[in-house]
């Protein structure tokens, strides 16, 4: 079972091996392009709820996708658009989720950044923060009860969502049950408009780690080298037996918690400071940097993604709608106990 | 004056005119609430609408404490469907601690409630009938811009602990000339619109439905009798048998979930105590039991609509 | 044979044929849980019994995980009142999920259900209602030993959530000769005890109390039909309302609260299906409106008993 | 206002000045004979549902009802009937609230631990473990947004109870609120049959405060002396507005979890550890050691305690039973809101 990296040099596009790091960067591009036509289709009234969106996150969320193996569990958050690509979603399937195809992985049922495949080890946020930590968990321990490989499970938060009971309860499990379980936490200075110190008061999350017995990272979430350092040590930490892993990234939302909010809560200060670099510049110097790719690649990677977005747009957009006549309303897979039901 | 506004005004008044009042939810401060609910009321009271972290339980557990100290904290869910987290403290600590204690918890809390188009199922519930299984609660569940001023500063006064289901599909859609200077107590239902054909009981936004459904038939020579519910506990059993009594036939609106809740519980009352005013057997139209779905175009299925309120009264009118 | 050691023996047989299985709950393991109802299961089966912390929230999380890879887990809530605080992850998680993503989530929770004396508010709730109102859970009610075995070994074989509210006043109160061989499917309602006069519709321990009364009336020459509904979602409406058409009367006996729940549910279905079937006003009776009282006369007096359900019976053949 | 301990050095019988260690002690043997004796009424019938005891407990207990004044909150739990009695409560009340007299505290409606009297700043625990705490955070957020004296708030918790998302909140909240709330863990190594180790896996529960950002003091449960100095530090710091602060406490549950439980699982081991030391005997040798007393007075108090509860059981047993001709089944304040009561 070789890693996503060993995998994506051989299934680069054209057979031609592609650097990981680009590789990285390319999926941030695109979860950040996509996140912005989503936005465009929302204010044209083409996506109706909401949409929410990964600005400033791409470098720690696609981290976190790229270090998991095909067979590891992975149950992103909200602003996991770049990490969602990394783990293997496409395009068309988050747009499918935005606009309501039925040939979506939710059907139309649920929404926007409400989606997974479960059967591929890629679960659907529940909204209700913090839920998801447990359910990994328990996709854990049971394939250690079944006797299987249990292989990784990663799950994502904001600094808002620790204030959860359901985080609590969860790590702790965990930690008890030291099952290999990758917590990031990307702390984002805001949840909503709530600033952290309205949320806890701890000198840093990390800080949690202690109090649940759990090793604890910490990283600049703006910085991709670094967040896939970080990470990758983290999933291979929890990999070799050392239980739970909580990450810590520092960074700030670039945006506002969804595309209906402008967020002038957000403090000028906090703009100005090294928290407030956007994470796709820094990467872009750091691939120029690496020499891993010129101005002029990077621009090439855009429009290849610009435009294979507005294919996958245009082709999701030819998709059927629900079909309303004799639409199936069960809830139950053993349709004979659905009550009321025919 | 938009169902929002009115939400806000009534805050407001309550605010100013009960030192005991104040508010607690997240981002309700300095940002106004997700929904606006609380807009500048932070900077008028700065030290009585508070940010809480995302946490519901001790949120709830906060008003608590706060009502036995002699405050009327209001809380805010951000959406309804996220109250399932403070749950044990809202049915099983605010609802018993009267009849266990004699200390009476006058809080308030607001839960954005019901479909919008595209948010999916947890930002769409109607927990109504939740809420209102467990004793010691009152739930209110207004479907008017002047009930929801009225019955908000009602909630407030109240000395036990309110659930005050406030519907969001209204937020913005429903709009008065002004506020209301008299309003019906909490606990009494309202003749939303007299009819002699049949009594269709609803709540909510689902008022609007049946309201629309009654103009239509209008034109048919069809009469409903609709009565808006108001608080759906208690229910205000005497004004629907009364209707009852008049039009002999029965129909139930509401927009959660089929197996149990209002309808369920209004047709159980009229059909023990009102059995020989019908001449039909009642009826009633929820939900499809499932979660609500994203797609607009499901979404516009799952619930009742005009239409569906409008078949379903010309059938119960054929029998 | 008692109800608990037909659970308890359910549980073992359903390790011992289905490596799929484990329970998970707070002193479950080697100390057999808080009822015994898994007495010696950890020394047989070591790594499919384990304790948990009390974070019922994360219990019924780690559920639904071990679900989706493949696994049938047992949950044991130390009484049901404390599933309150695992709610969001049952009637949000478990309740949506197979709809959201088509994947089942065949997960069974125990909840030690009802009230025994001295018990008090939060060791007594009786929470069918509650679950069965959200779409996409399977709520069983066992009345007998001989169902405690056979429905627990179904419910965790039936591919979605299953709350199993057992009750504990049947834990050793109730006692069978053997287990059955044969046994009706859930969903399907039992005529626990035939007769022409009135169909009294319960479940669970309430359904002792029906026999009680109908044992009673007997001697007078009234005979009760009893049904037993086994599971409450969903409700078996064909067998009550052939037993309805059979009466003409309809009481409904529950031990839950009375606003909405179990009887308001079957009550409407009756007056809507079989409103002309009725000769008289169905009927419901409910614990009262307040939370479970703790002292032992108090107790005997909130639930129904063989003694209010036999006037309530006489008053409504009187009309 | 005086702390309790200056209260009962006036109205100490017969006018005497009584030593608080004394005093302590007092209190500790009548929980423990109260205890005993609720036993007896267990076994006996005439006490349905359960009796949970404090053995072991009581010096822990006793330091917290001991260092609160009397305008502070407390909401003690399930093992706190010494403190209960230094916080004020009478054996009449304990006794009425298990044999469920209708004079008692609740009514006869709530029982055995569930009793307090919220109008004087002592809460009733409800039986979901860590619901107490946010609880009293708001009463302290009430007081200070009301600009009244705020006092302290304690509750306590068993280290079963840490795992609750309710603890973590509500601690969380606390920290962030700098509420000067004070909460008492007794870690007694079990809950009910299930180790600390699969409860938690953190170094020592004092490493939980960290991840709140909120001061700790850990303390050996079986010592009354050292009990005391630490929670009186511990409140006195919360006095003074250094926020939350968390004591923990080492011990052992000396009982079952109730009076039914025989508590096999307890090990032998722990047991002969200083952690199975008994803490009444303790605190006798430390009267005895400090010269507050002699044996020939402790024996003295034993024989008045056991005296005043054979009293005050006989008095409450002739107390009348609740009346069920016309009983008042309204669950709301607002009787004209109560549904289907008139
Ligand atoms: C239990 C719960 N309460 C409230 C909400 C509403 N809500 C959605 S996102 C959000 C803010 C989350 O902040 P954070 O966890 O920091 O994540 P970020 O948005 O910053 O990525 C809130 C309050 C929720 N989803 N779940
Ligand atoms: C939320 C919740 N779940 C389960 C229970 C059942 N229960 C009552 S006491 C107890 C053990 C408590 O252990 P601990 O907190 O260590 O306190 P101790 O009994 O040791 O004093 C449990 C599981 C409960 N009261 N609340
Ligand atoms: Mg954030
Ligand atoms: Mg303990």
């Amino acid at each position: 079972m070789g890693s996503r990296e060993a995998l994506e040099e051989t299934t680069a596009a054209g057979g031609k091996t592609i650097d990981p790091l680009l590789q990285a960067y390319r999926w941030m591009l695109t979860a950040r392009l996509l996140d912005e036509k989503l936005a465009t289709l929302y204010r044209a009234g083409r996506i109706h709820g909401g949409v929410f969106m990964g600005k400033g996150q791409e470098a720690l969320s696609v981290a976190l996708g790229q270090g998991l193996q095909v067979t590891d569990i992975y149950a992103p958050l909200i602003r996991d658009g770049a990490g969602r690509l990394a783990f293997g979603e496409t395009i068309h399937d988050a747009l499918r989720n935005c606009l309501g195809s039925p040939q979506g992985p939710m059907r139309a049922r649920d929404g926007n950044v409400h989606r997974g495949r479960p059967r591929q080890g890629y679960l659907p946020m529940l909204s209700h923060l913090g839920a998801m930590i447990s359910v990994v968990g328990g996709m854990l321990m049971a394939r250690r009860i079944q006797g299987k490989p249990v292989g990784v499970g990663a799950t994502c938060l904001g600094d808002g969502g620790t204030s959860t009971g359901a985080f609590h309860e969860a790590i702790n499990l965990a930690a008890v049950e030291r099952l290999p379980l990758v917590l990031v936490i990307a702390n984002n200075r805001y949840a909503y408009s709530t600033p952290t110190e309205k949320q806890f008061a701890c000198h840093s999350l990390t800080d949690k780690a202690i109090g649940y017995g759990v090793d604890s990272h910490s990283v600049d979430g703006t910085d991709l080298m670094a967040c896939r350092n970080t990470i990758f040590e983290a999933i291979d930490q929890a990999r070799r037996g050392h239980g739970p892993q909580l990450v810590v990234a520092d960074l700030l939302r670039l945006c506002g918690h969804g595309e209906h909010d402008d967020a002038p809560y957000i403090k000028d200060q906090l703009k100005a400071s090294p928290l407030g670099r956007d994470c796709l510049e820094v990467a872009a110097d750091q691939l120029l940097g690496e020499r891993v790719a010129t101005k002029n690649q990077i621009e090439t990677i855009r429009q290849e993604i610009v435009e294979s977005i507005e294919t996958a747009v245009a082709e999701v957009s030819r998709e059927s709608l629900p079909c309303l006549t004799h639409y199936d309303w069960c809830s139950l897979s053993t349709r004979r106990l659905a009550d009321g039901v025919s | 004056m938009t169902y929002l506004n009115a939400i806000r005004d009534a805050q407001h008044h309550l605010l100013e005119t009960d030192p005991r009042v104040f508010i607690y939810g997240q981002d309700v401060g300095e940002f106004g609430g997700a929904f606006k609910a609380t807009k500048h009321l932070a900077e008028q009271f700065p030290q009585r609408v508070l940010d809480a972290p995302i946490s519901e339980d001790a949120m709830v557990g906060t008003a608590i404490g706060a009502a036995i100290e002699g405050m009327r904290p209001i809380i805010e869910m951000q959406f309804a469907d996220f109250s399932t987290v403070g749950f044990n403290q809202i049915v099983n600590h605010a609802g018993a601690f009267f009849w266990r204690t004699d200390v009476p918890i006058p809080i308030t809390i607001r839960l954005p409630s019901g479909g919008t188009s595209g948010a999916g199922p947890f930002h769409s519930q109607s927990l109504e009938a939740i809420y209102a299984h467990y004793p010691g609660l009152v739930v209110m569940t207004p479907a008017t811009v002047e009930d929801a001023y009225s019955m908000l500063i009602e909630a407030v006064q109240i000395n036990d602990p309110v659930l005050f289901c406030e519907h969001k599909y209204l937020y913005y859609h429903l709009k008065a000339e002004r506020l209301p200077e008299h309003s019906l107590p909490a606990g009494r239902a309202r003749v939303a619109r007299p009819g002699r054909d049949l009594t269709v009981v609803t709540y909510s936004a689902m008022l609007h439905e049946v309201l629309e459904a009654a103009h239509e038939l209008d034109s048919e020579g069809i009469q409903l009798e609709v009565i808006d519910l108001r608080t759906v506990k208690p229910i205000d059993t005497d004004t629907i048998i009364a209707s009852v009594a008049r039009t002999g036939r029965l129909l139930c609106v509401g927009e959660s979930w089929p197996w149990g809740g209002v309808n369920a519980e209004v047709v159980s009352r009229v059909a023990a105590e009102g059995f020989h005013l019908l001449d039909a057997p009642p009826k009633r139209i929820n939900a499809q039991d499932t979660p609500i779905p994203y797609h607009p175009d499901l979404w516009s299925v799952h619930r009742p609509t005009a239409r569906s309120i409008l078949m379903a009264a010309r059938e119960l009118l054929r029998i």
